[in-house]
């Protein structure tokens, strides 16, 4: 049986909803508790150092620290060794390493990159510039009226034998639940390496990523209660021991001399110059935190509340509802409301001290592919409630009053 | 904290007068063969105005505005188009951000002051030729 | 008149200190005061969200704190706007951006790159790999027996019309302070673009982009009493505005398209995906810190601390220092003990509390000049006082003893 | 927090055999003509140690070590030649970590334990060519 959250007593470890805010942008960022600032604080104050090369206990401290995140986020997604978990920004950094690392030496003239509508621009723009760069061309699945991936057109696109599939676990603009398993083991049948970008898969829901069986897996710190500052990309060891380093300096090294550089093995290959210590530190606490949570009950906690939201959000007169039926989504929720912009809405909501979402989600082909130019977009997590949607559903009847 | 007003006709933000130009947007619509046309969007939501423009010897004969937007870039374009409809280019040139934020004499946020001066910019790098990129404002 | 620290009074902003810790490893990485720390939580606390396309007020807010700190750094370097002014995650990061986005564009076959081997490692390798890839050739200048850089060699480089000059204003491993602003306007004159590493510089002394005249200035904010994650690129307009961007994704676009994508005007071009926002507001409050000390200040007290220490270790029997003398560097000392390895030294050093590096300071080249495999080094900040000095040298005679 | 010792000779981490070995290193030097001759570096602190091997009918018949590095490190190599001096081959592949620390016997922190364990690299890498690059101790 599945644990279910005990929403109040998590909600008493997010010292901002003090501020009385209803938070509903957590497909953006999430809020943290202060279990992550405690482990930050922890650090500046009681063992503020620099990592490796430690030539004291405080840095000896730090690099325990820092290093444990490697394998509380192993055991998170079930990677085979912590030398397969790189420190990055986030997931914009993550894809681009693997676009420079892996793609400048892979990727050439004709190639063919399949990526879906429902990308999130950090997975389209840095293939758009490497294919340009290299003269390969990319292909976009389509969405169907659901807002889901076309997998026919998918397996049409598997027998061009493209080089590259890369693609979103979870559609941060729609909620959509890709059945990303199947689409990985179709796309490896193809010959492809496959590139699943888990920003919004990891945070909500168990993710094991040799079950998975992609190439790479990048997500955010940050989108999962951890601080800003702090991702990961997991790849497997094989292709990350063959590619290049993407940035150089310190720490990434075994030897400079004039003559030429050795670089360090794995995962520290990948990691130049002084890292993000406490942001890392930082991101520990958040799996701490989520392991100690269950990852099950978070997402059937967000299973339920996307459910009651979308029942609420059916019932507005004058609301259009984008992506699959909650069964077959993520906790996310994009609409339009007749009359009204979402950036009217969202400040309209904003004084009832509503946080929204408008725009296009950095994800504008899915808009033009929508007809739109944006949506309001409300999401959920561990700490999201019902009252907040009841505040949202208050707040969009009072734009529809003025707007009336 | 919250500052929702009774009705809506005393909204200090959304305006009555404001929701008007939004609803029924003036000078709404395209020219035929105009001497000048420009469309700038806001990179932040995705929302684009653009304007035409009919000038006769240096005077701005007719205009009209299209797009989608907001209340807010919707009712300063449609303001906006107002004060220009026979105003001389080289006195277009003078209208400036405090003009604009001015007629739509409401509080507007740093989120949403994009929206704002939307339609100023399409004049500015349209009508004469200001960079596109400019957003010294921010 | 140049006001004086009151290093008592600074020494209650950093709680570490009450661990009884002798810090003297501040060129790797500074402690931070409360004030950073303080405005990071609040930040978590009171308005933790995402930057940039705000549709609510928290988000507003952190917008503009994050912001805000781009005026503060702009301020802290004098540069001419805040559109030159990019985020990094550090010094590593933002010389990697600069060898990515101006170095592939502009390094070719048989082109100079001109070095010193006093450079840390992040100065060395990524033009170490771009001149591999390009087929550029490397000239490092060599340094004299004071560990001065030897500028007659220097101007000899030039006379080859190097594409590329790039130095550090400061060595992390010796303290030299180069004539960086003489250095700049010979090579300048000379046709090279030139990158000035100021890791070890803006930290410790007030400094002046324009009247440097570089192109290109790196620091770190973790090297400066803000958090790890944030750093800084200072490039010229001109030049940024003709670069490709590093990285891509979210929020570095103005639209993305399926037939292409343009670009967000600087200095947003270059920040691709969420940001270290957190961090970037610890550095603001860093900067604040920094600026309310007065940086002709700190480097006073720096000055001082060093003359002190030289002098106290020139004492001890046995004990080689390297580097300038005191008057000409700044607050780093590099030595070592006959008869005993550094790492020896600062096992010992680190029973009494005393935090001292010990290794080749990620400047490997430097130390194969020297012929010495690694050195001790201890490096001082504006809450660095006598008595830590003291310490240290307790803790060399206490190794002595033992080894002797 | 100090554990300062009072006099050298009872000093809980540089014990006086562990000194001895270091300022007196066993088996020091070259070998003319080895029959295996590698180096390891540690990276964290650019130390070197290399080893050179006699080998007859899978004995270590004589053993030699060169190189630069801090007491732990110097007295880590000293021991191992000590105890490799005559074994087979098979089972100095048998010696692990465990046993190198052991010998030491002193509490080796995360620190130095590289330190500890870099002449154990060289005989792996050198002695029976074990991935160079294998650190899964860390
Ligand atoms: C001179 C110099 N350059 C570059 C760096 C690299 O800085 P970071 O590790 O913050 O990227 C350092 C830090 O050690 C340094 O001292
Ligand atoms: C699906 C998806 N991919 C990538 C990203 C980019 O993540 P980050 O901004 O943390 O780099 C996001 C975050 O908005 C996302 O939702």
């Amino acid at each position: 049986m599945i644990k279910t959250l005990d929403v109040e007593t998590i909600r008493k470890d997010f010292p901002i909803f003090k501020t009385g805010i209803a938070y509903l942008d957590s497909a953006n960022t999430s809020q943290r508790p202060r279990q992550v600032t405690a482990a930050m604080v922890e650090y500046f104050e009681k063992f503020n150092s620099n990592v490796h090369r430690a030539a004291y206990r405080i840095a000896e401290e730090a690099t325990v620290r820092y290093e444990a995140t490697r394998e509380k986020v192993r055991d998170l997604i079930n990677a085979a060794s912590t030398k397969e978990i790189i420190y990055t920004r986030g997931t914009t950094e993550a894809i681009n390493l693997v676009a420079y690392s892996w793609g400048r030496k892979h990727i050439k003239h004709g190639d063919l990159i399949v990526l879906t509508l429902l990308e999130h621009h950090s997975n389209i723009v840095p293939w758009q510039i490497l294919a340009a760069e290299k003269g390969a061309t990319i292909e976009y699945v389509d969405i169907d009226e659901r807002g889901e991936l076309r997998l026919d057109q998918f397996q049409k696109l598997l027998e061009h034998s493209p080089k590259l599939v890369a693609f979103g676990q979870v559609s941060n603009a729609l909620g959509t639940i890709n059945p990303a398993q199947e689409m990985v083991a179709a796309a490896k049948a193809a010959g492809a390496t496959v590139l699943v970008d888990g920003a919004q898969g990891a945070p909500h829901q168990g993710v094991d990523v040799r079950a998975l069986g992609c190439d790479f897996y990048a997500f955010s710190g940050h989108k999962m209660l951890g601080p800003t500052g702090a991702g990961i990309l997991y790849g497997r060891r094989e292709l990350l021991e063959a590619m290049d380093p993407f940035m150089s300096g310190g720490d990434m090294i075994k030897a400079v001399r004039i003559e030429g550089t050795t670089y360090h093995e794995l995962p520290w290959k990948f990691e130049a110059g002084t890292q993000a210590i406490a942001e890392v530190i930082g991101l520990g606490a958040a799996v701490d935190y989520l392991s100690a949570l269950g990852m099950d009950a978070v997402r059937a906690h967000e299973r339920e509340i996307t459910e009651y939201a979308y029942e609420a959000l059916s019932d507005v007169e004058g609301l259009t509802l984008y992506g699959p039926p909650p069964s077959r989504r993520a906790g996310v929720i994009s609409f339009s409301i007749e009359g009204i912009h979402p950036h009217d809405l969202a400040t309209i909501a904003d004084r009832d001290q509503v946080c929204l979402r408008a725009g296009h989600h950095c994800a504008m082909p899915l808009m033009t592919r929508l007809g739109v130019a944006a949506t309001a977009r409300a999401s959920f997590y561990v700490y999201t409630q019902k009252d907040e949607v009841d505040r949202l559903v208050g707040s969009i009847k009072e734009a529809q009053r003025i707007f009336k | 904290m919250s500052t929702r007003a009774g009705t809506a006709a005393d909204d200090q933000f959304y305006r009555e007068y404001i929701l008007d130009h939004y609803k029924n947007p003036r000078n709404f619509g395209r020219l035929e063969n105009p001497d000048i046309s420009h469309e700038e969007d806001n990179p932040l939501c995705g929302d684009v105005i653009g304007m035409d423009f009919r000038v006769k010897d240096g005077v701005i004969e007719d205009i009209r505005f299209h797009g989608r937007g907001c209340a807010i870039s919707q009712a300063s374009a449609s303001l906006l188009t107002e004060r220009l409809k026979g105003l001389p280019l080289e006195d277009a040139k003078k209208i400036g951000k405090a003009d604009v934020l001015g007629e739509l004499g409401i509080d507007i946020s740093p989120a949403r002051i994009k929206c704002a001066l939307l339609s100023l910019k399409v004049l500015k790098v349209g009508a004469y030729g200001l960079a596109g990129n400019d957003e010294d404002e921010e």
